[in-house]
């Protein structure tokens, strides 16, 4: 075996060869076992330090290249293609670290420069154990699977089946639109949030490319980028969709009401069957099984005898389906919950009735609220003459989240603004800690705020309480904050507190993100590829994010990520097949030996297991390439392409070059 | 050699969360011990205990293994696997007679190019107390390839 | 019968001799036992760890060492005792280098600290050994129609010492609800009463009790109960001064819990130490020992 | 590179170690001052105080009675969005100023701690009695006037001992101490 290594030493102008004796270690290196050439260069990865590879790969025969510079996070693109550019096969290719790893962490040159050789070394040892590998071809299902229909879901299931691509886009409650149609006016434009959401929630109902699956959950996910399997649970609703009108008149005509705690957020009531608003598409209604009385006692069926559909509508029977289809890809829009306030006794929620939260808040300013925009104490009738609204509820706070949550300086703002209009003598304070407006015309609008005389308190707000110290206080909720500006522990008496909670990861997304095998970070928020350079897509082939479920976000980052969410998807339809990196596991059938110990371990259950010849097989397509089968298996049978033990073992013993190794020398 | 006892460590970093968090280090210029040489693996779950064995025996000092945080791992769960080998390794390596911070396990997210280096310091740090391995010495007692500590007790 | 090695503390002493006597009545009434730690020393209160810190612990680890020696948990009715012990446990378990220290300083007493014990006020040892039900069931004297403010006051439940509501605890009012009497709403019950400030900033403790006072006031509280000698002492002992740098005119009797709960176990008010208090309780209990009198 | 710490850096390093996050990683948010039921008689809010630390403003800190003002209730510890121990490091600062002697004027705070301090390792426990006469020469002649009158209606009920209380073992428990403070504590 006599592979011909070609090493290459960057200079990275002074970033690597101010602290790594560059000249030494290519001097070095070239006295190295194997290597046929060895040079050091300015830029490696400027054209003509492309260059040098590719003429060396076709001059001096290099059949292995190693490159020593920055991270292959950065350019290890760039050299594999320049090799293969040279007509050599990209993963002969190794890189070695000695810019972000090396040169960048101590200023001790001798210590640099060591590494730096220990770094080469085990690159040289390594390449010469690679393989010739080819990018894996996958063909793409145009078919996407969209989970949640609120504002991202619904931009990018438009995006897509305006695109002429089918889209499945799954809600699990009985109504798309999610927390955007709840909101009354949206900041900082003041848009009316439902005029502007259900054009766009009627598209989606009425779209030829979409299939709209409300009141239904995703249960089952089988496969990998290109070729994924999905069960959908669609609930019964006991109202059947292919005969019902959605004329309301079983609505109407219901005897029951009860509190509707989801949309209306406890404020408003709602039928046992309903529709959550009236906009809402889909537009048949659906029967609340827990509070009916048909279902509990089994007497009424009012909505039944009712109905004047023939057939009739209302379907006492009907049961759950399962329904079962393919896509390619997949795209997370599962949105957030809003922090719980209870959590914070001190704020009061629950035990000051005048304390609300910013959904409350939002649903009492709707005009189509449950006070019909009026804005109104607990008793529902007296206007408050003192609003205090308090920021950072849940967030910004280890105790709860650490978190900024991004929207709620605006929203809280915006609250100001909407008290104002509509109760001109009322005073509004803002308790915050940071005001932040970053986005497009949001600095103006606090300045707005500031215009209208609004009082801004910095200060995070240590407790409200109804204890009345002094006669201005009685009867009047008591906000106690210190003024940080001036300096001052201050008691501000209002009628009225506003909570402003923080933005949560929904109370499942740990459980959805197994389902879809995904990664959620500490606080439940779905983890982007790339924080920066690629946010929407997820370490998962096939699976995408968008909105609130991968941080807290506004309207227009939730629409701008689900459009980019769609794009990525749309392009992989496009190129119909992707090649994928080629790293993955095999088993070798001949000394698999049946254990069985990789099948459970295979988080992707890519390793299936033939009963008659006793060995297990990789399915090629569903592996990830994580290698933890690799190092479990007890009979070496399983090989990590590209990370292969051999490529390994050499790495190890080349990093170790010039650790003096007793036993060896006396063997 | 009449040189200060300089470490070698060698690191198994994740290519999802260490391996950047090394990257993160490096870019802002955080200074650390360049005594940790790291190898780049896709995932902690893929280190087979023989890596580890086998860079000791070859001279290193102590191995470091650094992967995502529990619940943040790229392939859902391999960092679990890592830590179970971590433990079982750890015990063989008390039977061998080897001190226990010379293997250390280390969660680092890909925002965390502070932990890592911290870690790399203290490691760098508690190694440079503790002298070099001698592998050959501590484990072999001696050259003749025969295991020294063969009766040694397994504990829980 | 559960037993327990007892630390009363310093005030508990003379000042606050009431509380001691109480404790031991209702504890026995109660089945437990509180067994005092023999020769114990004061744990520094707040005031020592002003000075040394590491000589506050060690005083703090003598009694925990005596206590762990008799192979019991410590329980201590005062709630700056109880923090100090607590924590001087805590840390003298996370912190090898802490316990090395203070236990060479032990030996000199032939003593070692192993942090094998817990660490409990009296209160909870009442709360959640014993429990609210098992007392309401033991009480034969429902204190009906009496309205105690519930004072939990500062160190008890803070810093937060495991993962207890240190906002919202219930566990006084449950107690209070055990012995047949109303706890009232009283919203200040987690304010500090501003003790350890009393001979050092008098006009800013002073000011504290009068707010503390007032709340208690203002939502129609017949007495106020406490769970720690120095709230007990700050809050009713320097009721005349209050007024008198106020203008006020505030008068509330202040007990010990153990001192109701003792007579909703109908122990005689003499061996509660009822009587000692500068702002008389007789009136509001007229009509629960009117039995004890006749 | 001997170089002497900076204020923040020595406050730092008399927080115990499990005391919560360092200064460095407060958000001034003053949840810490609207909290506090003494910050109205503090010179400066707690909040402000951790900023003058952090600040090394340090003559301008030790000077003002804020520390001494904290009753140690621990509540804005437990409220602190960035669980810095805030309590604890008023702690930290008493002790600071108690061993350099730099605090305010007129305050009592310093010398009863001292006092305190003192008898504790005389005796082994506190004493009212002997506590009070010699920190009562810093009160103001109200205070000092209202403490007696107390004092007296106290004796009365039998709440105040006669006889100062000692532990035991006190020549054991000065050698515990003693090993603490070798130079010994007891004056």
């Amino acid at each position: 075996m006599s592979e011909k290594v070609g090493v290459y030493i960057c200079h990275c102008g002074t970033n690597i060869a101010k602290t790594v004796d560059v000249e030494e270690v290519s001097r070095w290196a070239g006295e190295q076992d194997s290597v046929e050439v060895s040079r050091d260069y300015k830029f490696m990865c400027s054209s003509l330090g492309q260059e040098l590879i590719e003429e060396d790969i076709k001059e001096k025969g290099l059949t292995r290249v190693v490159v020593a510079s920055c991270s292959p996070h950065m350019h290890e693109k760039t050299f594999r293609t320049a090799c293969e550019r040279g007509g050599l096969n990209p993963f002969l290719f190794e890189m070695a670290n000695i810019r972000e790893h090396d040169s960048w962490i101590t200023e001790d040159i001798t210590m640099a420069t060591q590494k730096a050789k220990a770094l080469v070394k085990a690159a040289i040892e390594r390449v010469v154990h690679h393989k010739p590998l080819e990018p894996l071809p996958v063909d793409i299902n145009p078919n996407t699977l969209v989970v949640g229909g609120g504002i991202a879901g619904i931009s990018a299931a438009l995006e897509l089946a305006n695109a002429g691509y089918h889209v499945y886009l799954v809600e699990r409650e009985p109504t798309i639109g999610g927390h955007m149609a709840q909101l009354d006016k949206t900041f900082p434009t003041l848009d009316c949030s439902a005029c502007i959401l259900t054009p766009k929630m009627v598209e989606v109902g009425q779209h030829p490319n979409i299939t709209l699956l409300t009141w239904s959950e995703v249960e089952k996910v089988d496969g990998y980028l290109g070729n994924f399997t999905i069960n959908v649970r669609k609930k019964a609703r006991y109202v059947n969709e292919e005969t019902c009108t959605g004329c309301g008149i079983c609505i109407e005509k219901c005897p029951y009401k009860i509190v509707d705690n989801v949309f209306e957020a406890g404020l408003g009531v709602r039928k046992v069957i309903y529709r959550p608003f009236p906009q809402a598409v889909p537009k048949y209604p659906v029967i609340d099984k827990e509070n009916c009385v048909f279902f509990q006692r089994g007497k009424c069926k009012a909505c039944q005898l009712f109905c004047p559909t023939e057939p009739n509508s209302i379907d006492f029977e009907q049961e759950d389906e399962i329904l079962t289809f393919q896509v390619g890809n997949i795209i997370l829009a599962t949105g957030y919950d809003l922090f719980d306030p209870t959590r914070i006794p001190q704020y009061g929620y629950g035990r000051l009735s005048n304390v609300f939260t910013s959904l409350e808040f939002e649903r009492m300013v709707n005009a189509a609220g449950p006070t019909s925009g009026k804005v109104v104490l607990r008793d529902m009738k007296s206007q408050p003459e003192s609003v205090a609204i308090i920021h950072c509820v849940g967030s910004r706070d280890k105790n709860y989240n650490e978190y900024c949550s991004n929207v709620c300086c605006m929203y809280s703002l915006k609250f100001a603004h909407l008290i104002h209009e509509r109760l001109p003598d009322a005073e509004v304070y803002n308790c915050y800690i940071d005001m932040r407006t970053p986005g497009k015309g949001y600095e103006e609008f606090y300045h707005r705020l500031l215009d209208e005389d609004t009082h801004f308190i910095r200060g995070k707000v240590a407790e409200v309480t109804d204890a009345a110290r002094s006669p201005d206080e009685e009867g009047k909720l008591v906000v106690q904050v210190e003024d940080t500006l001036i300096g001052m522990q201050r008691r501000l008496p209002v009628d009225m507190v506003i909570l402003s909670p923080a933005m949560e990861a929904r109370y499942d997304s740990r459980k959805v993100s197994q389902l879809f095998k995904m990664g959620c970070d500490f606080d439940g928020f779905f983890v982007e590829r790339h924080p920066k350079l690629d946010p929407v897509a997820t370490m998962t082939e096939g699976i995408l994010i968008a909105g609130a479920c991968q941080g807290p976000k506004d309207v227009p980052a939730s629409v701008a990520q689900g459009s980019a969410a769609s794009a990525r998807v749309a392009s992989l339809i496009a190129q119909g097949t992707v090649m994928m990196e080629p790293v993955r596991a095999s088993i070798n059938e001949e000394l698999c030996s049946g254990c069985r110990i990789c099948n459970n371990l295979c988080p992707y259950n890519a390793i299936t297991f033939h009963e008659d010849q006793e060995v297990s097989e990789v399915i090629t397509a569903l592996c990830q390439g994580c290698g933890t089968c690799v190092a479990a298996c007890p009979s070496s049978a399983i090989t990590g392409a590209h990370f292969t033990n051999s490529q390994l073992m050499s790495e190890i013993e080349g990093i170790l070059w010039d650790v003096k190794k007793p036993e060896l020398a006396s063997a | 050699m009449s040189e200060a006892f300089e470490p070698v460590i060698v690191g198994f970093l994740c290519n999802w969360c260490s391996y950047r968090a090394a990257d993160l280090a490096g870019t802002a210029r955080i200074h650390y011990a360049p005594n940790m040489r790291d190898i780049r693996v896709m995932c902690s779950g893929r280190v087979d205990p023989q890596f580890v064995l086998k860079a000791f025996r070859e001279g290193a000092d102590g191995v470091m293994i650094a992967g995502c945080h529990p619940g943040e791992c790229h392939y859902i769960e391999g960092n679990i696997k890592a830590l179970r080998r971590y433990m079982l390794l750890k015990q063989m390596l008390r039977q061998l007679g080897i001190e226990e911070e010379r293997l250390q396990l280390v969660w680092a997210s890909a925002s965390e190019g502070t932990v890592l280096a911290e870690a790399v310091n203290q490691m760098t740090e508690q190694i440079r107390t503790l002298g070099p391995l001698n592998w050959h010495e501590t484990v072999l007692g001696g050259g003749n390839g025969r295991v020294k500590h063969q009766t040694v007790e397994v504990t829980q | 019968m559960k037993k327990y090695a007892y630390f009363p503390g310093c005030s508990l002493e003379k000042l606050a001799l009431s509380y001691h006597l109480s404790s031991l009545e209702t504890a026995g009434k109660l089945g437990v036992e509180l067994q005092e730690l023999e020769d114990w020393n004061c744990c520094g209160a707040t005031t020592y760890f002003h000075v040394d810190q590491l000589l506050a612990y060690t005083l703090v680890a003598r009694n925990l060492a005596m206590a762990e020696k008799e192979g019991l948990d410590l329980v201590a009715p005062c709630s700056a005792c109880y923090k100090n012990a607590f924590f001087t446990n805590k840390y003298i378990k996370e912190d090898p280098d802490l316990a090395e220290h203070i236990n060479f300083a032990l030996q000199e007493d032939d003593l070692q600290f192993n942090g094998n014990l817990a660490v409990r006020h009296l209160i909870e040892v009442f709360a959640d050994d014993v429990g609210a039900a098992e007392i309401k069931s033991k009480v034969s004297r429902p204190l009906e129609g009496l309205r105690i403010a519930a004072y939990y006051g500062c160190q008890i439940v803070r810093p937060r010492k495991n993962s207890e509501d240190v906002e919202n605890p219930q566990f006084f009012e449950e107690l209070v609800t055990a012995m047949g009497a109303e706890p009232t709403g009283f919203p200040d019950r987690l304010r500090c009463c501003g003790g350890s400030l009393i001979m050092t900033s008098r006009h800013a403790a002073l000011d504290m009790v009068r707010k503390l006072l007032q709340n208690a006031c203002d939502n129609h509280a017949d007495v106020i109960a406490t769970a720690c000698p120095l709230c007990q002492v700050n809050l009713e002992c320097y009721q005349q001064q209050v007024n008198e740098e106020f203008g006020t005119n505030l008068s509330i009797p202040v007990l010990y819990f153990t001192q109701l709960l003792g007579l909703a176990l109908e122990i005689p008010s003499k061996s509660l130490g009822i009587g000692t208090e500068l702002v008389s309780a007789a009136p509001i209990f007229s009509r629960f020992l009117e039995k004890e009198v006749a | 590179m001997a170089t002497k710490p900076s204020f923040s850096t020595e406050i730092a390093n008399l927080l115990y170690a499990s005391h919560g996050n360092p200064l460095n990683t407060c958000i001034q948010c003053g949840t810490c001052s609207g909290t506090c039921p003494v910050a109205e008689f503090m010179d400066q809010t707690p909040r402000r105080l951790i900023g003058m630390i952090n600040a090394n403003l340090k003559e301008k800190v030790l000077d003002c009675n804020t520390y001494w003002f904290c009753a140690s209730c621990y509540h804005c510890t437990v409220r602190c969005p960035a669980n810095i121990d805030i309590a604890e490091v008023m702690y930290a600062i008493k002790r600071y100023s108690i061993w350099h002697k730099q605090y305010k004027e007129g305050l009592v705070g310093p010398v009863f701690s001292e006092t305190f301090v003192k008898t504790i390792v005389k005796s082994g426990r506190s004493y009212e009695p002997v506590l009070a006469p010699s920190y009562m020469f810093s009160f103001g002649p109200k205070e000092f006037f209202q403490e007696a009158m107390m004092a007296t209606k106290m004796m009365l009920r039998g709440r105040i001992p006669v006889l100062p209380p000692r532990i035991k073992r006190l020549q054991n428990f000065k050698e515990v101490i003693r090993r603490i403070i070798p130079m010994g504590g007891s004056s």
